[in-house]
């Protein structure tokens, strides 16, 4: 299998999700496109790793450092946006900047 | 021994801030005049003589840079800090009243021993860290303590042009250290860049028009003690920074016609501006812009007159202008304001004393022969006339002619204060009170000051004569 | 073309596809739930790398629990579905161009730097394989790790906890 | 009463020490002789206040005739002034201008001149300003004080000059200097000393700040603004005429400042209504006479005429104050047939208006002879005023003595004689008390004692003694002809307008620039520091772009710069 599609398919993930960080205005939506980029690097060590043979498996050692990284992440993500909405009662970024 | 006279008033100004919740004002005050009693005496128990840089103190401290802690008296520097002590000593003194907040005291303290370490200083670096100490206090005297609308305003207006034109300073210092070092005796550049920056910076703090606006605000919302030391002591740094860097800086004869010219328009504008004031401090403030601008023209032509009549025009300001503030003070603690229309007319019989001692300091202020404000104008006129080293004979005929009319203005815009305020049809206020013990003290003091040094200004003149002061920044 | 690189390709396309959907979906549920798709479709994909042990985590972290967190908490925001909530904001062609040109760059750096390699698909990340890598050569980052998940852990009940119970 | 006499004992002790010092000087040889020893030096030294006093003979009459004055005017006070609630600060204000005469006239040094020279010029202000209450006396106080000082910027400069030129700020250094390395800058030097005394002495165009000093109390006029003050901007140039004596153009601008100054007061002096006012005109046109003697060369005959002048102006203005004491104005219409209600005081002025016309054999005669010789020898000398000047000169000042005797015999007259005014038939006019007849009587004495040893030239004391009579007999037929001798010529009782730049041009020019600068350092000067706010404020506006508190546009920019710096890396790697 060639090494390039999953670096492409990871390069379309990060950049959708780029976009969904940077263009919608709900909190929880931003978080999610985060996860989206963090699954599109995931794919990349994962591809990397595999192309490379790793003895050590670093590449899919750190996609699960990630993964449970992007677990604590949102936990403590998503109790910021509760806290937000309970503090201001909206989640919209837009509204909460002013 | 200057360590200690300058340490006492600093330390004792931080302690007075630190405990300002026990110690009432009057006691404040009182241990604040013995301090600066105590710097005073030190400061006139070090001098040792014209021809030597006296208590001299030098020991290293930042080696990279070529910065020392170089402090001493030279004979340009001794009548400036003889003249701040003595108006520190009489702000506290000043100070000894019911209301006074002790935090206040703490501020001028900080303030004076902070101006006398400037006018010590032989080094460069030094002197600047002197020279901002000294202006953040100021803005807390004003912002806190003063009085009117747009105290604040006044204050950081007064801040941010005084703190601009040090940033210059700064650059300035930064280019002549890297030509010639820190050390005010050794070094001497060629930039024309130090030259242009150090003069713009301090034309801020002099100030010279165009670059005064802050001054009027700030002296007119600062407290009494504020634009005492505003006008005595910081315009001071001002004209003092002049007249130390000049001689370092071989392109000041490029700057020096637009100084000359700067000053003396400013001593025109100040006056016309000065004819159409109403209150008392603000029209106090533009008659500084005035004396400066004659403290301009006597350095801008860097001769050996013009050395003598820039120091003593500014020890002479800084008494006679003390003594202006010091009765506005009085009479704005009476009226609650400083408007003439408010005050009303007829002060000389309402209460004589203080009229008396205001026009007193009015005819010293405009200059008449015989009190302390003459001297300095007349010899600046004289360094103007016989044109000095750097200036050309138009420019400093140009303007020798223009400060004539600001003498002649000056006249005529306290003529008409006198008039306004101190003669006329009397109509009695509740608030008419002649001076309190106090205050009869301080502007005594004062005025004794400045008739001495009208009637025998040998002390000052004699450590310029021959012209030729060896020691120190006078070369 | 091998049948793994068709079904990759198959599962890349659901990825990419979802994501979009996901991404500009209005409704906030829909969005959830098109992510679940896109993580899905990855997880395949980690399978197709011989990574089976990352995409079953990947299935039990990502789609079982976090999507169910969000869900969770878009329903305790109280914005569970409804236009408003889940409109763009004014920059919205910025990130879209920025996305793209991300996309797009990414791409051709890993176009121009490894066209032509080809993944063996010799080892296998079997649970057995990478438990003995990360007990064996990552321990210390491993607890590091379990530190820092300990921290997220307080650090969310602290913050989530409401004014009154404080 | 008591108190005041403190006052009159500091003055009497002022002047006994004065006369001590003085009177032995009277006889020395020479008019301002060469002596000390100090001589140029390298260069100027910076000024000091040294007490360097010496007396000349013409100083030491100077003296004496100041602070005899002085104490007449002290004595004089008590009764006229001392009920006044202020009466103390204006006898030590008096005192302190005795000090300052004493130190314009005592030393040799310029500094210490200066000095006394704005003393004299203070005390002037405070003392007309006296009264502050009324609006007439704060005006005349400020226009003295204004257009005095602004004219002492002249010898300000002058003394500058000296300095510079001769190398020592000392009068008899200097002109030992002179003497031996000849005289220089005398066109600059005479023309500072002339605008300085011009304004002192109130000569034209400086001289309408003297007749509104006239508020100021009467004494005060007849020390200050008759006898000393006005007189000493005469002993200065006198003083510094070896300066500028070689100065053609200095001498005959002077010369045409005398001339017009000299007719133009003697005009406006025959047409006031106010006895004091016509009093001070009479003042700014004897100085002018001074003037003329010393621009014509000879400025001894100037200082003898200033003694004199001091004398009979000093009887005449507190004869005056007598008047107006008895009648309660100066208003001439409100005087008349007093000679018989204040007989001493009738006579005693009789002498000072006698003085002041010119009638043998008071000192007024003799001395204004000499002015009048002095002005007919210097014509054909070389050097000094040209020859044309001189006769022209002469002329003014033989046409100026007949309108001189014309307005003191009216004056005369209408105070004197005449019918007693409506309404006040009855206590109309009191003799004053003795404290004030008493210097009245001493200074008509004086008036002609002083005579005593005067020079008399035949010649031009024949047609002066005739013009003199003219001007008398002129008025007394006119008066004998029933005229009340009110005459209103519109443009002389105007003063010719010669006030307008003073009191209207000059305030309202400085009000108006006053008022642009107030304006303009508000709004003009102030631009650079708003408009520095404003580039702050636009920036940060600018920079608050970025800066939105919105995480989403943090993200975006960050990704932006990413972005930017990846190509920036690419392209330039």
């Amino acid at each position: 299998m060639p090494l390039l599609y999953p670096l492409v398919l990871a390069s379309a993930l990060f950049g959708i999700g780029l976009y969904g960080v940077l263009a919608r205005r709900n909190a929880v939506m931003m978080l999610l496109g985060v996860e989206l980029m963090l699954n599109a690097v995931n794919l990349n060590l994962v591809a990397f790793d595999a192309w490379f043979a790793d003895v050590v498996h670093s590449g899919q050692v750190l996609t699960l450092f990630t993964i449970t990284l992007a677990a604590a992440e949102i936990g403590l993500g998503l109790a910021i946006i509760l806290a937000l909405f309970r503090a201001l009662r909206t989640v919209d970024v837009d509204e909460v900047g002013r | 021994m200057i360590v200690t006279a300058l340490a006492v008033p600093f330390v004792i100004g931080l302690l007075l801030m630190v405990g300002r919740a026990r110690v009432s004002g009057p006691v404040a005050a009182a241990i604040g005049a013995a301090a600066m009693t105590v710097s005073l005496l030190l400061y006139a128990l070090v001098w040792e003589g014209r021809d030597v840089v006296s208590g001299e103190v030098d020991t290293s401290w930042i080696e990279p840079l070529g910065a020392r802690l170089h402090l001493g008296v030279t004979a340009v520097s001794w009548p400036f800090l003889l003249m701040t002590a003595f108006i520190g000593v009489l702000c506290c003194l000043w100070l000894v009243a019911r209301d006074t907040a002790p935090a206040l005291v703490g501020l001028v303290l900080v303030i004076s021993a902070s101006s006398l370490g400037v006018f010590s200083s032989l080094d460069l670096l030094l002197f600047f860290v002197f020279f901002e100490l000294a202006l953040i206090p100021m803005w807390f005297v004003i912002a806190w303590f003063g009085t009117g609308d747009g105290t604040r305003r006044a204050a950081t207006r007064f801040l941010l042009f005084t703190v601009a034109g040090s940033a210059l300073v700064l650059v300035g210092i930064v280019v002549i250290g890297l030509d010639g070092g820190l050390q005010v005796d050794e070094t001497v550049t060629g930039s024309l860049a130090a030259a242009v920056l150090v003069c713009l910076g301090f034309a801020v703090k002099t100030p010279i028009v165009p670059l005064h606006t802050w001054l009027p605000d700030a002296h007119s919302t600062a407290p009494t003690v504020g634009s005492v030391l505003l006008a005595a002591v910081f315009l001071k740094l001002g004209t003092y920074g002049l007249i130390l860097f000049a001689p370092l800086m071989d392109r000041f004869a490029d700057v020096a016609p637009y100084l000359a010219i700067a000053g003396v328009v400013g001593i025109v504008w100040s006056g016309f501006a000065c004819y159409g004031q109403d209150d008392l401090k603000r029209l106090v403030a533009y008659s500084s812009i005035g004396h400066m601008g004659f403290v301009v023209l006597a350095i801008s032509t860097r001769s050996d007159v013009g050395l003598a009549a820039a120091v003593f025009g500014s020890v002479a300001h800084g008494l006679i202008t003390g003594l202006l503030f010091f009765t506005a003070g009085s009479l704005k603690d009476r009226f609650g304001t400083a408007s003439m229309a408010a005050i009303g007319r007829g002060l000389y019989g309402r209460t004589p004393w203080l009229a008396v001692t205001f026009v007193l300091a009015a005819v010293a202020s405009l200059g008449l022969p015989g009190l302390a404000g003459f001297w300095g104008e007349l010899l600046s006129l004289r360094a103007a006339y016989e044109i000095g080293d750097v200036l050309t004979k138009p420019v400093a005929w140009t303007a020798l002619a223009l400060a004539l009319v600001g003498v002649a203005l000056t006249t005529a815009y306290f003529v008409r204060a006198i008039r306004l305020v101190a003669q006329g049809e009397p109509v009695e206020q509740d608030a008419d009170r002649d001076l309190d013990r106090r205050e009869a003290v301080v502007l005594g003091a004062l005025v004794v000051a400045v008739l001495v040094l009208g009637l025998w200004p040998a002390p000052i003149l004699d450590l310029f004569e021959p012209f030729t002061v060896v020691a120190g920044v006078a070369r | 073309m091998t049948l793994t690189e068709i079904v990759f390709l198959v599962f890349a396309v659901i990825a990419v596809g979802s994501a979009l959907l996901s991404m500009t979906s209005g409704q906030l549920v829909h969005a959830a739930l098109w992510l679940v798709v896109t993580l899905g479709a990855v997880a395949g994909c980690f399978v197709l790398m011989t990574a089976e042990f990352v995409a079953w985590v990947q299935v039990l972290v990502y789609v079982g629990s976090v999507v169910v967190l969000v869900i969770f908490a878009l329903m305790l925001t109280r914005q569970p579905s409804g236009a408003r909530s889940a409109e763009v904001t004014g920059n919205r062609w910025v990130a879209a161009v920025l996305g793209a040109a991300a996309a797009i760059g990414l791409g051709a750096t890993m176009v121009a730097g490894f066209g032509g390699e080809q993944i063996e698909g010799r080892r296998i990340g079997t649970a057995g394989s990478i438990g003995d890598a990360l007990f064996n050569d990552w321990v210390l980052p491993f607890e590091i790790l379990s530190g820092v998940l300990l921290a997220a852990l307080i650090g969310a009940i602290v913050i989530s906890r409401s004014g009154s119970d404080r | 009463m008591s108190r005041r006499w403190i006052y009159v004992a500091l003055t009497a002790a002022l002047a006994t020490a004065a006369s001590i010092w003085a009177v032995p000087r009277l006889d020395e040889p020479g008019w301002f002789a060469y002596v000390g020893q100090g001589g140029a030096g390298d260069g100027p030294p910076l000024p000091s206040l040294s007490p360097d006093l010496f007396l000349y003979p013409v100083s030491a009459q100077v003296v004496l005739l100041a602070v005899g004055v002085g104490l007449l005017v002290q004595i004089y006070s008590t009764a006229y002034l001392g009920h006044h609630p202020r009466y103390r600060s204006y006898a030590l204000i008096i005192i302190l201008f005795l000090v300052g005469m004493i130190a314009v006239v005592g030393t040799t040094n310029l500094w210490v001149l200066l000095v006394g020279w704005e003393v004299m010029g203070l005390c002037s202000y405070l003392l007309i300003g006296h009264e502050w209450q009324t609006a007439e006396a704060r005006a005349g106080a400020a226009k003295a004080f204004l257009v005095t000082r602004v004219a002492d910027l002249g010898l300000l400069l002058a003394i500058l000059v000296i300095g510079e030129t001769y190398g020592t700020y000392d009068i008899v250094g200097a002109q030992i200097a002179s003497s031996q390395d000849g005289v220089a800058s005398s066109t600059a030097i005479g023309l500072l000393v002339l605008v300085a005394v011009v304004g002192k002495s109130a000569q034209f165009p400086l001289q309408t700040w003297l007749p509104d000093a006239m508020p100021g109390p009467t004494p005060i006029t007849a020390l200050i603004h008759a006898a000393t003050m006005v007189a000493a901007g005469v002993y200065l140039a006198a003083r510094l005429f070896p300066f500028y004596a070689d100065s053609t153009v200095v001498l005959t601008a002077m010369a045409v400042v005398a001339g017009i100054t000299m007719l133009m007061g003697a005009l406006f002096a025959l047409v006031q209504t106010d006895l004091k006012r016509a009093l001070a005109w009479s003042t700014v046109s004897q100085l002018a006479f001074m003037f003329a003697a010393i621009a014509a060369g000879d400025p001894e005959a100037g200082t003898d005429h200033l003694i004199s002048h001091g004398v009979f102006k000093a009887l005449l203005f507190l004869g005056c104050g007598c008047l107006m004491h008895a009648v309660g104005s100066s208003a001439l219409a409100a005087m008349g047939g007093l000679r018989r209600s204040m007989p001493a005081t009738f006579w005693t002025m009789s002498i000072g208006f006698a003085a002041l016309a010119g009638v043998i054999p008071t000192v007024g005669f003799f001395t204004k002879d000499s002015v009048l010789h002095a002005i007919e020898q210097s014509a054909g000398e070389d050097g000094g005023l040209a020859t044309g000047t001189t006769y022209v000169l002469l002329g003014v000042a033989l046409v100026t003595s007949f309108v001189t005797a014309a307005y003191a015999t009216r004056l005369w007259l209408r105070a004197f004689f005449g019918p007693v005014p409506d309404g006040r038939q009855e206590h109309h006019g009191h003799e004053a008390p003795r404290a004030m007849i008493g210097p009245l009587v001493v200074l008509a004495v004086a008036t002609f004692a002083l005579s005593i040893g005067q020079p008399f030239h035949l010649g031009i004391g024949v047609v002066g003694t005739v013009i003199a009579a003219g001007g008398i007999a002129v008025v007394v037929w006119s008066w004998r002809g029933g005229s009340t001798l009110e005459w209103t010529t519109r443009p002389l009782t105007a003063e010719l307008g010669l006030d307008r730049p003073f009191t209207s041009w000059a305030p309202a020019f400085a009000r108006g620039v006053s008022r642009t600068v107030v304006d303009l350092d508000r709004d003009g000067v102030d631009v650079y520091p708003r408009a520095g706010a404003g580039v702050a404020g636009l920036t940060s506006r600018a920079l608050e772009l970025v800066q939105t508190r919105n995480v989403q546009r943090y993200a975006t920019v960050i990704a932006v710069g990413v972005l930017v710096l990846v190509v920036a890396a690419v392209i330039w790697t």
